[in-house]
């Protein structure tokens, strides 16, 4: 191990502070607040990791070389912190922790030089297409078909559950070039442009009444075979890549984030008898409960962290920490929701759409608690189902 | 007691599920609920063709002398159709309480349009801060010549929006929860200084928050007895209590039937996702719940024409336990819906969503295990 | 339906008080106090069983032409309470709940006329040969051999988990007469002596001390033909029709003591401010919670009792009895468990043992209160593992 | 902070675990478990000479100055062979106060022997009425001349049938909670006036109820400055609740590796029971309890050194997400044991009843949650 200068981590904080301080703009923090769903508001948050590009920190975890600002773990930890207390909004995913790292670590040199760039600067926005109609949870029996023809492949079928697909400028997905063998084989990952004739995009509205997923039809689509990553038929390994990598994110900042809405929620809200319910012995003790549940998960996600920091991939590890952090995410959901009472009823969308006038029906606090419960709901379901990963530890830690 | 129908109740249930089966499927229903009343107005008139609107209603009243299981069978078998119509807002709160309350003058007024569909009823009760206290009343009234002026506003005022006629809690003396001073008004809807802000809720129904700026009723809008006024609210709530609990049941019973169905025939790794193991006994949990839900709520009614505590217990005890069986059932339906029980367009999440409404109506599941916990001997 | 006279429960409530107040003797009741198994204490349940018999009331749920009483659902279930609150003992259930039942669907006359009433009479006192070491909730896997010879068939292996075996007469078991065809075929129900020569009883110690289960070794037994249950080979049949009476028998009773011990021992223990606990607000909501429980599933078996009695055998939702029944114990005795603190924490099994002149360590309402604990962890492994039972219903009921 | 053990951390470890796999198989356990002593009296003079009894204590006792995390990894590898020395009741409890409150010649006089394992100590503190409150004193001590008599009962002192010492709190004013006037005394074990009751716990360890029947002490026997003591006895407890979590996390290690391994041979329906899918995920809910729970150990032992409300709440924390993790962990390992599973004859329960010990000592569940929420800025 080379030796580092140490780092003065409280230094470090009150920079990152004083920059969010001057660099966030009101829109983008109002957006956020607004935000019920996993994903941030895609207007808002393309525009503030342009401004973090300007300052070199669009994308925290990357390597140096690609154009990471070359910080530590608790950096980066203290940077998601600090970004998350400020209001700004979460990053946007599927291109800086999924497409990113795979160019990365399977992309030609052609690919990482292109992409990579206009990666962080947000000029392209990505889409991730990997789920079919019939190929949910068991990923690998995907059907959409690339025949080659030429310098291309020719595209027809269709992927669903695809997130932003209405905002991205282009998306990564996996297609079937071949039906031999077992299928986890046959399968090729590609990149394509959202704007290539013969696509369409259907939203999907969710629970909550908003847009966010889609399903997106391909009729003779045709991709360069020059976007392929890896090796034709090799998709599956990639996929496997990038599926630790997506499994690697953060999922303490929404605790971190979710218990303080609760406190504050509690703090104006009362309990039957009219003292604030925050002063309640037994709202004191759910809370207690949650939040010593969240300190265990967010302890155990630093602890993988850590050792992933000494010895590389994440590994099955990664699916602990998915089971385990959908898990407290989604009893502090309802924990608010219970605190919110009878202020989650009303449905008033139009309140939650940033830039609205709308005089909202139920007070700030609790305005976005119960369409925060309900896009939870995908948080068990999206990336590989609670079931799934439930499955892969059974099998690949305790060897069942 | 007995668990089984009554003739007489399995009639009731029968004539629902039809109007259910051939009149309300859910692309009616969702029509239903985006469309600006809420429910069909024309549904409403047939309701009260069918002799439905009469049920909870006593027989000198020009009701059909329904007991409470009669409600809850006529509720559960609305649920399983997510009915829109306002059927426990118009009927069991505000109706019920005109009838425990009224004068026998105000009973031939009222109830008589309201059984023949023809005036509808709100009952504006709740308020910001009450958080289930249901003497928690911040309205105000005070006396103004031979009448009553009322100040204050009232939350989520369930059918507020299609009420002909509010019934408003006001306190008259007495601190914010003080069981004494609370009396009850019969206030037309309409009437000056009223400002209602009307609303769809998350399951599609209609509700209304209602500012009351010194409205002006006379002397005879008075309901009831000042000094009982809290406790036939108490007592009308845990009717309705008990009704949206066999509509949660009704609910949920669609939910567990469509889980299994969808996972009989949902194909993953080249099986129905309903022969893993895992699932399998998730889905029997959902199942054991419904059925021990359905079991409390048919002998907890049987407690209720004691009244007083036992009745009070008795809505606690079921509240609590469909609540908590809501949640499972709720949940793991989506889950196992996977990608589509998150989506608006399956009817899955809508019922869901009904199930979320009820829970947080009349005091959440954490109110009425105090309430319960305080009752006990 | 025939008309039936108007039964005046609570006159009939009277009697039974009556007769308990003056023939349950204290030493039983003493025994009783003592047994934290779901089994009674069989010195003392076969006295009692005698007491009962003498007054014709051994069996409440048999019919009249066998023996029983001639009481309705509602009169079993206040003879019930009645006897729960008085402190009698148990029923023993090996006999009276499965033998008997089986020998008045299955038995020939012989049998019936020469078993039934001794059963009654606690003459035979009978125990259970189902589970073997390797065929636990695989039950039709089990291997223990009957082959004929003569009259008779030898016998030749061993049963596990063997409730009692030490102190009983008779033994009902499942052997293997054929390895032909499904393993559910093949299997034969048969009847014999405990004394039988080639039998030894080896006692297996539970988790708080007690000999409650042994494993019972075969070595050339031989058992007449004549007791015989069914036909060679359908025992499978047999057994069946037996587990449904099993499920069928009420798990609301225990549940309803469970929840008056914890009841005692909250109103003799106290809060950490001092104040009895059963007047604090967090073991109220916890008293609340378990009560609410308990009352739907005490429903949820009246309603079931009240379609068996409509139409006959409880079908498959015995096991969503036996499922919901075994939870709501469990969660009762973790509750008794925490009500009773640090007094569950001394061990001191001779202060169980009925007629002993122990002082006791702890206060009399928290004696069997671990003990139950650990003997209740049974309740979902015995009779059908709860994953068999969940299993059972996954199939049956909702056809998956 | 670091989740990784240092050099010298993994030294005691693999120390520890060395003597847990040559020479404490669990037919030595239960063998001594059921011995007269409880434990091995030659165990622990080896545990002496190993330095494991130095641990604790600071150099300038005489001790190794081994952090909590020393200690913690020490009784998690305790834990995991179920040893049944009494390491945290005599040197964490009773020998940590000591050091904490005595003087320098108290020290001096009562540590020396303490980690050359010639004398064995007990804190007697706990009572009847406390349930997990630490000021419930009812003991009384009253000045005698020059010296004290204490008078009183204890209950459930951990190690008390081996003590040559006892700790032993009394009050000298205040009422039976205040944290005011309670005050604490080394006495002889065997001084007179001494009644004590030995028995086995359910872990099958050892502990007393002892009676104090105005026993004598003198002056020098009162520990520290009687307006801290109660302070201390907190501190000290707090950290035996991370020694007892740590231990009870090696407890719970070894039930998640014995309950996987034998799903994995046990057969049923023809294949092993840990293909069933419905136990293979609740295998891994075991397994992510156990992660989390030491993840958060080793996170709540760094809040440590900076004392008051910050040590109290991370005690609390861990008490009470090991507890769940415990409850979580022990029922299913009987369960998927199945009918083994409820045997004296395997050690399975008897790693169970140890966590069922663990969980009830030192305030349970429930007095942990409300001590935490009370904590909450």
């Amino acid at each position: 191990m080379s030796e580092q200068p140490e780092i003065d981590y409280e230094a470090f904080r009150e920079e990152v502070r004083a920059f969010l301080a001057t660099h966030l703009p009101d829109d983008i923090r109002e957006a956020t607040r607004l935000t019920a769903s996993m994903f941030p508001h895609m207007p808002t948050a393309i525009a503030w990791q342009k401004i973090l590009h300007r300052q070199g920190w669009a994308a925290p975890h990357w390597p140096v070389e690609f154009g990471g600002p070359g910080w530590d773990l608790h950096q980066q930890m203290i940077f998601r912190e600090e970004q998350d207390l400020a209001g700004a909004p979460s990053t946007i995913m599927q291109g800086l922790f999924m497409c990113g790292p795979v160019l990365m670590g399977h992309g030609t040199k052609a690919q990482q030089e292109y992409y990579l760039p206009r990666l962080l600067s947000a000029e392209h926005i990505w889409c991730q297409g990997y789920s079919e109609p019939a190929s949910g949870s068991d990923l690998a029996s995907l059907k959409m078909s690339a025949v080659p023809d030429g310098d291309d492949y020719i595209l027809n079928g269709s992927k669903i559950w695809t997130s932003n697909a209405h905002e991205a400028s282009h998306m990564f997905l996996l297609v079937r070039t071949s039906t031999e063998g077992r299928p986890q084989q046959g399968i090729t990952f590609l990149l394509l442009e959202m704007d290539t004739p013969g696509i369409t995009v259907e939203p999907i509205i969710n629970l909550n009444g908003v847009q966010e997923q889609n399903q997106v039809f391909f009729d003779d689509v045709r991709v360069p075979q020059a976007n392929r990553v890896g090796a034709e038929n090799d998709g599956w390994t990639v996929a496997k890549y990038l599926l630790e990598f997506e499994r690697s994110m953060s999922y303490a900042a929404p605790l971190k984030k979710r218990l303080r809405q609760i406190r504050r929620s509690a703090s104006e809200e009362v309990a039957a008898d009219g003292t604030p319910l925050i002063d309640d012995r037994v709202f004191r003790r759910k809370l207690a409960e949650a939040e010593i549940n969240a300190r265990a998960f967010i302890a155990t996600e630093m602890r993988v962290n850590e050792e992933t920091a000494a010895g590389g991939s994440p590994g099955p590890a990664a699916s602990v920490l998915k089971i385990a952090g959908a898990d407290a995410r989604q009893a502090l959901d309802k924990l608010w929701l219970q605190t919110v009472g009878l202020n989650g009823v009303p449905l008033q969308p139009e309140a939650l759409v940033p830039g609205n006038n709308v005089a909202s029906l139920v007070p700030d606090h609790a305005l976005t608690a119960m369409a925060t419960w309900l896009d939870d709901r995908s948080t068990t379901i999206a990336g590989g189902s609670a079931e799934v990963q439930r499955s892969i530890v059974a099998k690949a830690v305790l060897g069942l | 007691m007995t668990f089984a129908l009554s003739e007489e109740q399995q009639m009731l249930k029968d004539s629902v599920d039809r109007f259910v089966a051939q009149d309300y499927g859910f692309d009616v229903r969702r029509a239903l609920a985006e469309s600006d009343l809420g429910y069909s107005a024309g549904n409403w008139k047939t309701f009260a063709e069918l002799g439905w609107l009469s049920v909870p209603f006593a027989e000198e009243n020009g009701g059909f002398g329904g007991s409470l299981r009669d409600v809850a069978t006529m509720t559960e078998a609305l649920g399983r159709g997510l009915v829109t119509e306002p059927f426990v807002p118009c009927l069991v709160l505000a109706g019920r309480l005109v009838e425990i309350l009224g004068s026998a003058e105000q009973r031939q007024t009222i109830l008589p349009p309201v059984i023949a569909g023809e005036t509808q009823l709100a009952l504006a009760h709740a308020e910001r801060r009450a958080a289930g206290n249901l003497a928690c009343v911040g309205c105000t009234v005070q006396a103004d010549g031979d009448g009553f002026l009322i100040s204050g506003e009232k939350q989520l005022v369930l059918n507020g929006p299609s009420a002909d006629l509010l019934l408003v809690s006001a306190r008259s003396g007495g601190a914010e929860r003080d069981r004494q001073g609370v009396e009850l008004f019969v206030v037309d809807a309409h009437a000056d200084g009223i400002r209602r802000r009307d609303y769809p809720t998350i399951d599609g129904l209609r509700a209304a928050d209602i500012t009351f700026d010194r409205v002006r009723v006379d002397g005879t809008a008075r309901l009831g007895d000042p000094d009982t006024s809290i406790d036939a609210i108490e007592a009308v709530i845990d009717e309705a209590i008990i009704a949206c609990c066999a509509e949660a049941i009704g609910v949920m019973e669609v939910l567990v039937r469509d889980t299994v169905e969808y996972a009989r025939t949902r194909k993953q790794f080249g099986t129905p996702i309903g022969k893993f193991q895992a699932l399998q006994h998730r889905m029997v949990e959902m199942f054991v719940a419904h059925e021990q839900s359905r079991a409390l709520l048919l002998q907890v009614i049987g407690e209720f024409p004691a009244g007083g505590a036992a009745a009070r217990r008795a809505a606690s005890a079921i509240k609590v336990h469909v609540s908590r069986s809501a949640r499972l059932i709720g949940e793991e339906s989506i889950q196992i819906h996977g990608g589509m029980g998150t989506t608006d367009e399956l009817h899955i999440g809508h019922y869901v969503k009904r199930l979320l409404a009820l829970e947080a109506l009349f005091g959440g599941t954490d109110y009425h295990l105090d309430r319960y916990a305080a009752l006990i001997d």
